[in-house]
């Protein structure tokens, strides 16, 4: 990403093009975030490039008015993790379902994760293939109906977080597509953050899998329901804002404050940045009834990026070597001349 | 040197070496050949080694062989049979027999003829008193014995000792063929630069089998010299097909003044491309070791969309897990190389093996009507070429292009004249022009290709995909009559390169009896048979094709100038069924062979002779 | 019913209902044809629908179709023109206009013709004033005040009420078509059990509809009845292509005894195939949803080497991803069905549009020489067929069978008469006998398959993969001639199926000047064509191919007895290339489309016609 | 598995095939702990099916004397699971290599592991991909020197038990070659283990990649730089058995018994079922010379198995369904007869 920064309203990032997804699907919400996001992180628009696989959600990049490629189904982090390394002055987004990035397309999600590209990465969670019409998908809720499992689900889903740390992740985010400020935070963060940044987006397919997340994401209950993360800030939740995660051994405990003896000091502080995962981890599985969903930057860890390892390298080699160019090394080693 | 008066004068020599895995045969012949194309000689090499990495000791399966073939006139092939057999135990004597010319000469390590290896070699008692019997030289040298001897002042250490018997075999080589030991003792102190001890007991086993041979009667009498090749004025080296591959490559980036990018997953024999580019960081080349071939070729899209000379290599099961993505590079018109190392199939099949099997997979080896220019490379040394040329279509076409190539030219050497730089077109790909409004799928009105904008570019953002695309605006498009036009545009594209490679030549005379069809690497072996029976007044000619798609404009007005067409291949007749498709007037008659190996001359000749016969 | 005084009869009907994606058009088509079908007619369907969910409300590319043609007589495809066309919208209309015989009728729903809904589908005025001037009977509806009326009771709920206007059109052609409403009252009343609201609705709305189309002038004085068709004797259902490719597969597990096991992953328009074999788990077949293609193939790979009647479903893309996979079971000689539903390509293409452009892929798209079974289905009801006989193929000749349906007759239906189990013929794999000496690659003598042993069987204990293997003995083996044999072994185990399919038929006479070749799903289109000009008393004669590798034995000696052959395709020429491989003795001519849409009989009439005038 | 216990040999399990792995090579010595186990499971010859893909390790099925299956690269898996799930009644092993299993096959391996299909998966890690001759693999460490690396990878590798668990692995083992008993060991655990059960078989490629192990593998250190982990046992390592794990906040610390204070009792007990994978996810990240290196079955988490669900499923629906052939189903819906 360019340090330039330029003044940018959203509308500038809009494409021309109409909006092709079902009314009331959450991805329009997120990708006002996105727009909002992209004005605010002021990276010249010309060196931003979108990228996605096939489903619904992969339509985005026909909506900003970007650089973009609608590439084929699950190859959206392979495409863009070419691109990134031939070019590491680009701005990359990709942008993938649960099924593009976690069923045919899992290998190179995690992949490029442990490589570390600087790449933003916004998964759209709906549980759900939507574009083939309602199949399950790997992050269906086990027991699921849907077209091919007309008798329920008898597979456990992935939850994106866990893989993204077990594939080394140093970047998990997530939000929901309704909470529009929160959205377009995180998505800057993770185009902040230097090295694979994973967005977790809980985007609705009223088609399809109408209402998956609602039981934490209606407004009315959102607030008790989901706690938003803040690094260096207290886990306090709650429309009362008077709950709060402590630790118990190896897991995590939802207490009042003021209730039991639990006050403020005994909450956690969320660190984003302490390097062993077992506590993002936790945070990332919370799952509502038991807990609290977590939201905002579960997890932010520097690390070297593969591109400017890459640059790094060939930077050293060239410094040290005779060979500059194609005549050279034509030239070089047993060679003889016949005159 | 020897005294030059032993010498017999030969035109040409045929060597093979052969061990188990382990003896370090593919080194010996690699520097027998180095030490010939110094002094030289026109050089071919053929390695053949087995699929496993350390196939069993001392059994025919485990046998790794490697024949080099030499002279003082042009040499475009291994040749079928060997003058000089070096077998290092009782089973490469066993597996490589065949492979000797009458009165050839047999070298055996005598050693390793022990009962435990004559059976793990499926021999019986031994067999060198009754092969004795055949037409035959055959040399009992006790190597393992003469290299401790060799070595006893430097280490006793087993191990050590025996991996050197490769050099003394070597040496003994070198004093038959009248060559200095030079080049493998510099060879040598390079690569033991910081073991002292492991290069001077090389050297000394060299030496030692260098003056062993001397002591021989039968190989002292008739040490033979074949004197340097006529070879047109130059700088010359010793190169692969991979290593001209990628070199062909990184070249045509520098003619286009773009970065080369290369996203690519390990296979046999393809493997040596990617080693050979990730070594080339001095001049700047990005490898990607992807995590499978599809991210391969998807991380080179994405290089190509970014603006970066894009490529990713592959073999046979390779290819095929790319189908779905060479798609993408023929809707989206990006440049992409594809370089396809063929081997033995179907499926996992003879990895190690050479065949031309892979070409129906490379012309249709996908969903939809998707065409991608498809070249073959000949020889090791045009690797250079046919690489440097399918990024130059690539580049200035927008389009993919699938190099084929296949494991005997991969692997196999020969001398190459070094071209200057200077001497290669400029390359110059249609990049959309900056200030102007940019339509992604407007075209050049003659190439047809589209024109290449550059993330980064200010003005020129687009958006491509995999979905049809509206015809010059590039906007997602349903509409019948649009997919009718952008599916005959693509087909024309691919078909106009045809006035922008060159028209394809005939060697022999203008018309004829028999002209001989081959494509790829094949060309050395037939071109040996061909050349030698028109050297006997044969009416025999021949038309090598490297463009298969599309083929070069007046392919079908030379057909139509003899009488009869044979089309040869590795496989089941590949490119003959294509020939029916794209010139169905023509009758053509085949000749095919499923062995993994390449052809021998010997068969073509044959069996171009029964043709001329059964006139 | 109405007053058959009024009732105008006719041979047959078209009806195109067009509306946005969310109008309900798919189902109100359905509803007309099963209530057809099961008055007794003949019927085709086509729904022809966007790429999108819910493509943007109003425009012309969110425009979904469903075309359906009716008749008295053998209908073969869902007729080219409509005589009745149904436009819920502005885009409707527009996008639908073209499709409307002379003289045809149209029921626009004039409440949505407002100035936004204009705009959005492009008009810059009302049209219909000036298409009035056309030669079409328009009728201006008011439709949704209408059902808005007729729901007051129910409820207010706009979503609800506007939900429901496809039943008041559906209404209205019943009542043009002199149906009753019974079928269509039974299943809103077992769809909307659980919600007696919605279906009363939905029922006074549909009754509504009928009421008004009596009411306009135009409609009742030209009340249409077409008569049932002369069917044979039996039992029928309607069925569309791909929910029979389903059932096939299943009969021919339970004809083989066998457990069914389908490893697939969704893709337009595939998806359902995979969607049918899911729900029936109450016959115990067991779908395996993977994470990709590749996946999807291997487990049924896997599936196959357990004992089961394994198969896989795609679409193009899927196709090409499964390359590699099927060389391994062309390697491993096991039984598997891949069913490719072809779509527009190339790569993602015009994913729910239709094309015949896989046939290269399927037959040519792997590496090596790797040979496998492709088979096509013409109609969406002998989609269960060559379903029953792709698994027939696979189990008794041991080898991978790719079964090539498209998006038209995948989605189309048509009325099928439905065989007893007792009619079809057991299928009998090549079980390895238990006891004796297991050798994994000896063969059958005649068929050439080699034999069938499932794990769990004591003493039958081997080893399959994807490296060559030795004759026989199945051992790994990189020997050069044992690569040619069984290459060879290969390819004519593929070719002598030749020998255990039907012979190649003609529709027409024994010999004449043209042979309208086709293959797949063009038979509806081509027959009417040919059908309708031999009526004529045309020279024209119809050769429709399903067994496409290995060819019937008969199809040279059937072409070389009419004077011009003719190959129409809906890809650039895949089959006639083909042909011009296998059977490089003809001329031939083609015709070929490429809109993603089916043919019309009209374009066919019109290019055969003028191939004959050609004389 | 069956539960017929037949009295085998490990002889029994072996096949007429000449081994071609090279001399010295780590796979040897597991194959022989797999003759022993496969001994001692008793499970009938004749319903072990041993399936691979391809690479040096994935020959095994030629080794062994049972049904097997030579795959192709990376799909050992995917075919490992169609036959699991077509054939329930199957003791399915499944071989596989670093590159094989978390390279091209990356995809295939966390899904099944994900579904819990009962398979017995041994993962032969020798941090290279040996057959093609030497290029690092996704599990090479960073800055490994290897043919495709020559100035040092830019990656950090995969930690296949953090993967594993990222993908909800519920069983998941380490070993070590020259440990034939433990091999044997865990092997046999991983096939009694109802569901996907992982096992990292750390081999040395005495080729491409010699020693690369050894710095916790040599005999000499070996008992000092691992420990041996074993359910409801105290996590003691060390020659004198003198050190073990202990809990802080959320990290594991190697301790002296007898020093600092420590007694036995501090030391961690070993829960190899405790759903929870925060434990078992440092416990297999440990790594020398920071920790010692944990081996034997560090997860064994019951859970449902894909094909069971499956079965149970089909039984279910068919206990209640009038379709009980195909000629009911041809009958069922919409029909009608033409006399
Ligand atoms: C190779 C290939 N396989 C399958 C498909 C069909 N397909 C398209 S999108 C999709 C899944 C979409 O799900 P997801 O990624 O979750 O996106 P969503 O539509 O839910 O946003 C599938 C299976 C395809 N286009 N290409
Ligand atoms: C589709 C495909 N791609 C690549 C290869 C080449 N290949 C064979 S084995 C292998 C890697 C082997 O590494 P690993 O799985 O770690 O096994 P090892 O040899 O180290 O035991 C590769 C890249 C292949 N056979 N097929
Ligand atoms: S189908 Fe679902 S995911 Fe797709 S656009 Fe509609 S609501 Fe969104
Ligand atoms: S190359 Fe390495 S992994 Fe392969 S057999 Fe040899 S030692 Fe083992
Ligand atoms: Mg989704
Ligand atoms: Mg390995």
């Amino acid at each position: 990403m360019s340090d330039l920064k330029i003044q940018y309203k959203p509308a500038d990032f809009k494409s021309d093009q109409e909006v092709r997804w079902c009314p009331g699907c959450g991805d329009h919400a997120i990708l006002n975030s996105m727009l909002k996001a992209m004005a605010n992180i002021g990276c010249p628009k010309e060196k931003v490039v979108v990228v996605s696989g096939i489903g619904c959600s992969s339509r985005f990049p026909y909506y900003v008015s970007t650089y973009g490629f609608h590439g084929i189904h699950g190859r959206a982090a392979a495409i863009a993790s070419g691109l990134k390394v031939a070019n590491p002055d680009l701005c990359v987004w990709q942008i993938t379902g649960d099924g593009d990035a976690m069923a045919i397309g899992g290998n190179h999600f995690i992949h490029e994760i442990r490589r570390n590209i600087n790449l933003n990465i916004v998964l759209f969670n709906n549980e759900i293939y939507g574009l083939t019409k309602g199949q399950y998908s790997p992050t269906s809720k086990k027991g699921a109906i849907s077209n091919t499992s007309p008798f329920g689900t008898i597979e456990r889903p992935f939850r994106p977080g866990e893989l993204v740390m077990g594939a080394q992740g140093r970047f998990f985010a997530r939000t929901i597509d309704m909470m529009v400020q929160l959205s377009a935070d995180v998505l800057e963060a993770a185009a902040r953050f230097e090295g694979a940044a994973v967005v977790e987006a809980l985007v609705n397919c009223v088609i399809f899998n109408d209402a998956t997340h609602e039981m934490f994401s209606a407004k009315e209950n959102r607030d008790d329901r989901t706690i938003v993360l803040r690094h260096g800030e207290k886990m306090i939740f709650g429309k009362e804002k008077n709950k709060g995660l402590v630790l118990k051994g190896f897991t995590l405990k939802v207490v009042t404050i003021g209730e039991d003896g639990y006050t403020i000091d005994d909450i956690l502080t969320h660190d984003a940045g302490e390097p062993n995962p077992a506590i993002h981890h936790l945070l990332s599985n919370m799952q509502y009834p038991e807990y609290p969903v977590a939201l905002g930057v579960i997890r932010e860890v520097k690390d070297d990026t593969y591109e400017n390892l890459l640059v790094q390298q060939i930077a050293d080699v060239q410094a040290n070597t005779k060979i500059k160019k194609m005549d050279d090394l034509l030239k070089s080693g047993g060679i003889w001349e016949v005159k | 040197m020897a005294d030059q008066k032993t010498l017999i004068e030969k035109e040409e020599v045929v060597i093979r070496f052969s061990g188990d895995s382990g003896d370090g045969m593919q080194l010996t012949g690699t520097q027998f050949s180095n030490t010939s194309a110094l002094y030289g000689n026109d050089v071919s090499t053929f390695p053949d080694y087995p699929a496993e990495i350390r196939a069993p000791q001392g059994t025919v399966g485990g046998v790794s062989g490697f024949q080099l073939h030499f002279g003082s006139k042009l040499v475009t092939n291994p040749g079928d049979y060997c003058d000089v057999l070096v077998a290092m135990n009782p089973a490469a004597l066993k597996a490589n027999l065949r492979w000797v010319k009458p009165g050839g000469t047999i070298i055996v390590n005598i050693d390793t003829f022990n009962d435990k290896n004559l059976e793990k070699a499926g021999y019986k008692e031994n067999p060198i008193p009754e092969y004795r019997k055949g037409d035959y030289n055959i040399v009992e040298a006790p190597i393992t014995t003469l290299t401790q001897g060799a070595m006893q002042d430097i280490t006793t250490d087993n191990k050590s000792v025996l991996r050197t018997r490769n050099m003394f075999a070597l040496g003994m080589t070198y004093f038959m063929f009248n060559r200095t030991l030079d080049y493998t003792i510099d060879f040598l102190n390079r690569k033991f630069g910081k073991k002292p001890d492991v290069a001077q007991g090389n050297k000394l086993v060299l030496q030692a089998g260098f003056n062993y041979a001397e002591t021989i009667e039968v190989l002292a009498s008739r040490r033979v010299n074949v004197v340097p090749a006529k070879q047109e004025k130059g700088v010359y080296r010793n190169i692969n097909g991979n290593t001209a591959t990628a070199w062909g490559l990184i070249a045509a980036a520098e003619k286009a003044k773009l970065e080369l990018f290369c996203g690519s997953y390990p296979i046999t024999p393809a493997t040596d491309i990617l080693i050979e580019l990730a070594a080339r960081k001095d001049l700047g080349v990005k490898t990607f070791q992807a995590e499978d071939e599809i991210a391969g070729i998807c991380t080179a899209i994405g290089a190509s969309f970014g603006g970066d000379l894009a490529v990713t290599s592959t073999s046979g099961p390779g290819l095929s897990l790319k189908s779905e993505a060479i798609g993408l590079a023929v809707m989206t018109e990006l440049p992409l190389v594809v370089v396809n190392v063929q081997r033995g199939g179907p499926s996992t099949g003879l990895p190690t093996k050479t065949e031309q099997s892979d070409l129906y997979q490379a012309l249709y080896g996908r969903n939809g009507e998707c065409p991608a220019v498809v070249v073959a490379a000949s020889t090791p040394s045009d690797c250079f070429k046919y690489a440097f040329e399918s990024a130059r279509i690539a580049l200035e076409h927008m389009t993919p292009v699938i190099l084929l190539t296949d494991g005997f030219i991969a692997n196999g050497t020969e001398p190459w004249r070094i071209p200057a730089m200077s001497s290669l077109p400029e390359i110059k790909p249609p990049f959309a022009k900056k200030g102007e409004k940019y339509q992604p799928y407007a075209r050049d009105t003659e190439k047809l290709n589209r024109f290449w904008a550059i993330p980064g570019t200010p003005g020129l953002e687009h958006r491509l995909g995999g979905l049809e695309k509206m015809n010059v605006t590039g906007t997602v498009s349903y509409v019948p009559e649009n997919h009718d036009v952008m599916t005959n545009l693509r087909e024309q594209k691919v078909k106009n390169i045809e006035n922008y490679i060159p028209k394809q030549t005939v060697f022999g005379d203008d018309k004829g009896d028999l002209l001989v069809v081959s494509w790829g690497g094949t060309y050395g072996h037939v071109f040996s048979a061909v050349d030698s029976m028109r050297k006997n007044g044969h009416d025999i000619h021949m038309c090598h094709i490297n463009y298969i798609n599309p083929l070069p404009s007046n392919i079908g007005e030379i057909f139509s100038r003899y009488k009869r067409i044979v089309v040869c291949e590795i496989n089941l007749g590949q490119l003959v069924n294509y020939l029916r498709v794209k010139h169905q007037d023509f009758k053509y008659l085949q000749y095919n062979k499923m062995m993994g190996l390449p052809f021998t001359v010997n068969e073509l000749v044959e069996h171009f002779t029964k043709i001329l016969q059964e006139k």
